[in-house]
């Protein structure tokens, strides 16, 4: 099936990824991460000291500030705060450092479509950068489902614009799982086939839903690779230092 | 908040039960009462009155308006009251915002009448300049400078005075307006209506304390009340509005009780406001 | 996306503006619009536990007047306050955009709140509770006059409901000065074009007046009559409320 | 337009190095520690201290010196246009920093540990220096409460507009959008404290400027400083001294 | 799941109560073996649920819908507006969720809840993916004036499955909506017709009251994963202990209009996936029933 895209993407092909870590000061860890055009800064500070309001002797609490590119925040932010927190909490070992609070700040630089997954992959890699203890990283996706039934991967502005549906899918990705085995694992299924996150626009059939998450679940290994193979100079780095 | 010791308190109680309050006074005298008129020379009318060390300022600004459509031929009235942290440092900030709410809402209970405007101080109707197309709107602007109790009271007379100090300039309307147009207004320079004031009401609070009650309580002695009862009773001796301050139950007969010795106070208020505001306005326009 | 929207455009109700003539009021053949007699009250309808969630709550409807009263605490106070040997009570009324024929948006009504609180505050036992907080939320539903009343005796309700210690109920009723009739339980149309109105808050058993507020011109005489209408009205409403309370128990016992 | 005339006057008929009338009175505020108003032509304020008293938020306190709290207001009758804006915003919120830095430098606040000092400044006729003219009046309110000083700060506002140095500008003058210097000084100790301007000026004019600004604070602390000798013969005498 | 032997001892000399509170997810678990939850339902089943259409008089559509416990008020009020440029034939609706201090004890006046930003932003999106609604059938004179429909729902008690009630009391307000007759005046405004026509009106715009035609119902559930456990319909209190929620949404034809996972600490397997599709397919059949029935009565009074 041939499909026109207009930046002469194929379906399958993601536009050029780029990261780049610790690049604030002040921010206990800090990665940029971007898309095409799409840009999200993420910032990490903590964990320090819980507060008040949401403490939990038994728990880390981690808290997510969505910074629009420009305008004041809305519904919008407000949702995407909490799916960002939401799925940060659950590739975070909180157990570890409980009644503190992690802060992470997204800052959004560019919205080019796929703003969502970006954010999340931005606020993976700056935990990394961080040092927040991890239990697998978390990779993200946007599908998209056009009328005709076709699906492209990581679409811009237009092409979300144009669509029919699209689903926001964020996926996890281990080497080797720190977790005791079995309290996650699901007969048949490796673990890389379960899903973190789903955020779905627009209607669409229970099938096409699946064939997205396959097609996703696909890609994120590339972007996983792309992931891993960033930040490991850098931490070999570290550690030569810290020995 | 007043921190008052035991031995403190019961000297204000036993004072009001003996009819010789810690100032002097008797439970019905009010505190010497001052007014100064044209305080504020940006308003259309102003005035600042003081009750013992109650202080506040009235302002009224007249401003051109659209009536509302429910009521074409009456203009507008609103009254604002704001407490200034001057006068009590738990004003900062927030803090006074409940209290000003409250003496808001108790003074356009007390001041502007029912809803079709029935018992209202100010004749609504003489704001109107072109029915239904456009009338004035007052707004009364008051702030508490410095507290010692009674601040209803005071404000309401501080209200009255201000209204007898305002002059409203006179609209010349130019003919030939029709339809849906806002008619074309010529506003005076020269000439400006003076208010009515005879028939804006007074406001008499009276403060339960132990088995009797008070007017003009001072603040330490409103610390003392169970409840306190505002009346507004203008000069034909009818009730314009009543609130209910404090928690305690009152029995209905006390009620009524209170209700006819304010009318009894309210006149001897009245006479003392009226010659404060005249003596006032005859120095203002002295100087 | 269809939903696509930035700013919401100004908008306006396309409902008739009438312009009631009160003049109708002053025949001797006036009859109030829902046919009511001038000195009877609307049907009253009370539920308790309507609301799970809270420690005690109550559901009142007065004809169109509908409104939920939830009850929280005894629980810590909200802000680190001083320390007070008595508790505090926290009331907040507010209104659904739907509540009145024009959809509002400003749905918070201090004033109600703090006539709310001042009606309460004698009929609770504060000192039951030291150092913590109750608060009593109202949500208007449905306006349809005569909503403060109606919100106080519910409140009332739910706190009972919520086992708060009261020296007794707090009912409250209102009534309208229309020319020369007193019409007692006013609905939102007559309140729109009323003289003067009266509300009284009493504690029936105690016979004693918590809250009282008059506006419009009145006489003496008149406020007699109109005090002795609402305080009759009140000891009935306290009847209702009472029997719902002894209802709600009865059935929760079996 | 024409700020200043040919013949050397300026709108409201004042001479360029001329200053409104200021009037000041002491002990406005009868429940305050300490309170005054003061008037700079029609520019009125009234300030009032509360302290030094116990620190009310406790995570506030500070254990070597006192804790200077301000706030500033306008009543909603202050402007010409009547407006009902909400408390603390950020015009405000800048000019209540201003008042408790410049106020806070010169309170001895290292003689009241662990207390707290509140000055509430409200402004009740706006035209123009109403920062000077509140910083004057806390001034007097801090005296009035028997606060321990090191001077007696005063302020006063100058401008350039039409080539002229102007002192102590009002409403009109000061929306004109020329440089607007206000200085804060210590007449005792012969020291600026506070030093504001907005729009720019060269370097030469700035020190003519803020010459003229730092001698209108001199005049403000002669009359400051007679109000207070004054009050306190009063005083003197209800005692009967 | 910190202390299993200290709780294992405990649980047998502790009263229920007490075991209930001191170790919620100890005691959810044991349930779970049980294929049963503390309320007495099986995993898989939902809280009654009740819709009453036409609950506010003053609004032109309404809905009470309760699951269980959790209960919602929705209301729709018809208001006029120049349709906007880029659409002169479109009406438009605005969805709101409020979640006032009465619903439950952890909202408190002044500080609007965290939740209801995201559950109102959830319904808007939710009701324009299904497209049950034409905003073409809202329009009443092209490029001057078209309908602004205001839906708002209210919570009144909050007791798990939010979205899910709330959606389903927003499509019975839609469903109940009947939008006024109205007609242009002289002064280009639209007025309410008067019911008997006495008046010389300009032109009747819409003559008679009417209904929205809906297209196609989405309804929705909310399920639990715990571990390998799937829990339909969740309480507050489950909610609380096992932080998981999926929430399907499907239409009457059984398309998908979202699969809403916000991450948490289970990772939902394409099998759980399927499971819970499986359990909204059952359930929007229950749903539109209960709907039809509800609009049956009313149809009777």
């Amino acid at each position: 099936m041939e499909i026109d895209r207009v930046d002469g993407r194929t379906e399958n092909q993601l536009r050029p990824l780029a990261c780049s870590r610790n690049i604030l000061n002040r921010a206990h860890g800090s990665a940029s991460w971007s898309q095409g055009d799409t840009k999200v800064l993420a910032a990490v500070y903590g964990p320090k000291a819980g507060v008040k309001k949401n403490e939990n002797p038994e728990k880390a609490c981690v808290e997510v500030i969505w910074k629009p590119k420009t305008g004041q925040i809305g519904k919008l932010e407000k949702e995407y705060e909490m799916i960002v927190k939401r799925t940060l909490q659950s590739i975070c070992i909180l157990t570890i450092n409980p009644n503190t609070t992690t802060s992470v700040i997204v800052q959004v630089l560019n919205d080019d479509g796929s703003l969502l997954p970006c954010a999340i992959n931005a606020a993976c890699a700056a935990l990394i950068d961080a040092g927040i203890p991890l239990k697998h990283l978390a990779v993200a996706i946007c599908c998209c489902l056009a009328d005709s039934g076709y699906v492209i991967l990581d679409p811009t502005k237009l092409e979300e614009q144009k669509m029919k549906a699209f689903a926001y899918l964020v996926f996890p990705n281990l080497i080797l799982s720190v977790l005791p085995e079995g309290s996650l694992k699901v007969v048949g299924e490796p673990m890389e086939h379960a899903i973190i996150t789903s955020v779905t626009q627009g209607a669409m059939s229970v099938d096409d839903y699946l064939h997205c998450l396959d097609r996703g679940r696909a890609a994120t290994a590339k972007m996983s690779a792309f992931l891993r193979k960033t930040l490991q100079p850098q931490i070999s780095s570290d550690s030569s230092k810290a020995g | 908040m007043v921190g008052l010791s035991l031995g403190e308190k019961n000297f204000i109680q036993g004072g009001i039960a003996q009819d010789l309050r810690s100032d002097g006074r008797k439970r019905l005298t009010y505190r010497p009462v001052s007014v100064e008129t044209g305080v504020i020379p940006q308003a259309n009318g102003s005035a600042r009155v003081r009750m013992g060390a109650t202080d506040v300022i009235s302002s009224v600004k007249a401003e051109l308006g659209k009536p509302s459509s429910l009521q074409p031929d009456k203009g507008k009235v609103s009254i604002y009251v704001d407490c200034s942290p001057t006068a009590a440092p738990m004003f900062e900030g927030r803090g006074g915002d409940e209290l000003s709410t409250d003496l808001s809402v108790a003074l356009q209970c007390c001041l502007l009448g029912g809803k079709s405007g029935a018992g209202a101080g100010i004749d609504l109707s003489s704001l109107i300049v072109v029915e239904g197309k456009m009338c004035w709107g007052l707004y009364i602007d008051c702030l508490v400078v410095s507290s010692d109790g009674n601040l209803l009271d005071a404000l309401g007379a501080a209200i009255k005075a201000a209204l007898s100090n305002t002059g409203i300039p006179r609209v010349l309307v130019a003919a030939g307006a029709s339809g849906d147009e806002q008619p074309e207004v010529d506003i005076s320079d020269e000439e400006f209506l003076q208010f009515d004031t005879s028939d804006v009401p007074v406001i008499v609070t009276l403060t339960k304390v132990g088995r009797h009650y008070i007017v003009d309580a001072t603040s330490e002695e409103e610390s003392q009340m169970s409840s306190a009862v505002s009346i507004s009773v203008n000069r034909k001796g009818h009730i314009c509005g009543l609130t209910k301050r404090g928690g305690a139950g009152l029995d209905p007969s006390i009620v009524l009780d209170m209700i006819s010795v304010a009318k009894h106070v309210s006149e001897q208020l009245m006479n003392k406001l009226d010659s404060e505001i005249a003596a006032a306005e005859a120095v203002e326009d002295d100087s | 996306m269809a939903g696509r929207r930035g700013t919401n455009p100004t908008t306006y109700s396309p409902s008739l503006k009438t312009q009631k003539t009160r003049s109708t009021i002053f025949k001797d053949d006036w009859v109030r619009p829902d046919g009511r007699g001038f000195q009877q009250c609307r049907p009253a309808f009370f539920r308790t536990s309507a609301v799970t969630a809270a420690s005690g709550s109550a559901y009142a409807e007065f004809g169109n007047t509908k409104v939920i009263v939830s009850v929280f605490g005894p629980r810590e106070s909200k802000k680190a306050m001083m320390y007070s040997d008595i508790g505090r009570l926290n009331c907040n009324v507010s209104y659904t955009t739907f509540a009145t024929p024009v959809r509002a948006q400003g749905s918070d009504r201090k004033d109600f709140s703090s006539m709310l609180h001042k009606a309460l505050e004698g009929a609770v036992i504060l000192e039951t509770f030291p150092k913590t907080t109750v608060d009593v939320f109202a949500l208007v539903l449905e306006s349809g006059g005569s909503d403060l009343p109606v919100v106080i005796s519910c409140a009332s309700l739910a706190l009972a409901d919520a086992g708060i210690l009261m020296y007794d109920l707090v009912t409250s009723v209102s009534l309208s000065c229309l020319g020369k009739n007193l019409v007692i339980d006013p609905i939102l149309e007559e309140e729109s074009y009323q003289d003067g109105s009266l509300m009284i808050t009493c504690m029936p058993s105690r016979y004693e007046v918590t809250q009282l507020t008059i506006t419009g011109e009145w006489s003496t005489p008149k406020i007699n009559e109109g005090m002795q209408l609402c305080l009759d009205a009140c000891s009935k409403l306290a009847n209702i409320m009472r029997s719902c309370l002894k209802e709600a128990t009865t059935t929760s016992q079996e | 337009m024409e700020y200043v005339n040919p013949e050397g006057l300026r709108l409201d008929g004042r001479r360029p190095m001329e200053m409104r009338q200021i009037r000041a009175e002491i002990g406005s505020v009868a429940k305050a520690d300490g309170s005054a108003l003061f008037e700079m032509g029609n520019t009125k304020v009234i300030a009032a201290v509360y302290g030094p008293r116990e620190v009310q938020n406790r995570s506030q306190q500070i254990s070597d010196k006192a804790l200077v709290r301000c706030e500033y207001s306008m009543a909603n009758f202050s402007t010409g246009d009547r407006m009902r804006k909400p408390k603390g915003d950020r015009r405000s919120t800048e000019i209540s920093l201003v008042i408790r830095q410049t106020m806070e430098a010169c309170i001895m606040t290292h003689l009241m540990p662990r207390s707290q000092i509140d000055i509430f400044v409200q402004v009740l006729q706006a035209d123009g220096g109403t920062r000077s003219a509140c910083i004057n009046a806390a001034t007097l309110a801090l005296a009035d409460a028997g606060i321990p000083l090191r001077d007696l700060v005063t302020s006063c506002s100058a401008g350039y507009l039409n080539s002229t140095p102007l002192l102590d500008l009002n409403y009109v003058e000061d929306s004109a959008g020329g440089p607007d210097v206000t200085v804060g000084f210590l007449p005792k100790l012969d020291k600026v404290t506070l030093l504001q301007m907005d729009s720019k000026l060269s370097i030469d004019l700035f020190e003519n400027v803020m010459q003229l600004a730092i001698e209108g604070c001199k005049a403000v602390a002669n009359y400051i400083r007679e109000i207070l000798l004054e009050n306190t013969k009063q005083l003197e005498y209800r005692r009967g001294l | 799941m910190g202390l299993p032997d200290a709780s294992g001892d405990l649980s047998s000399e502790m009263e229920v109560d007490a075991f209930r509170r001191l170790f919620p997810l100890r005691f959810y678990e044991r349930h779970l073996a049980e294929s049963i939850r503390p309320d007495g339902r099986p995993l898989g089943r939902a809280r009654d649920t009740t819709i009453a259409l036409g609950a506010v008089a003053s609004a032109d559509g309404s809905a009470l819908a309760k699951i269980g416990s959790t209960t919602m008020l929705a209301a729709v009020k018809m208001e006029v507006m120049t349709p906007s440029m880029e659409s002169p034939d479109e009406g438009c609706i605005a969805i709101d969720f409020h979640m006032p201090p009465i619903c439950s004890p952890i909202v408190r006046p002044g500080r609007p809840a965290e939740a209801a930003p995201v559950v109102s932003k959830q319904l808007s999106d939710t009701i324009s993916s299904s497209g049950m609604i034409n905003l073409k059938e809202l329009s009443l004179v092209s490029g001057k004036a078209a309908w602004m429909a205001y839906l708002d729902i209210y919570c009144l008690d909050a007791d798990g499955a939010l979205f899910d009630a709330a959606l389903l009391s927003a499509v019975a307000a839609l469903f109940h909506l009947q939008i006024p007759a109205v007609s242009l005046n002289d002064d280009g405004k639209i007025v309410v017709s008067e019911e008997d026509g006495g008046k010389l009106e300009k032109e009747p715009v819409n003559k008679e009251k009417r209904k929205l035609t809906l297209r196609s119902i989405p309804f929705s559930l909310t399920c639990i994963l715990h571990k390998n456990y799937i829990l339909a319909d969740p309480t507050s209190e489950e909610e609380a202990i096992m932080e998981t929620l999926v929430t399907v949404v499907l239409d009457s034809s059984s398309q998908l209009i979202s699969l809403y996972k916000p991450g948490g600490a289970v990772l939902a397997y394409t099998s759980a996936v399927q499971d819970c599709i499986a359990l909204t397919r059952q359930r929007v059949w229950e749903l539109q029933k209960i709907l039809d029935e509800a609009n049956s009565g009313m149809e009777v009074d």
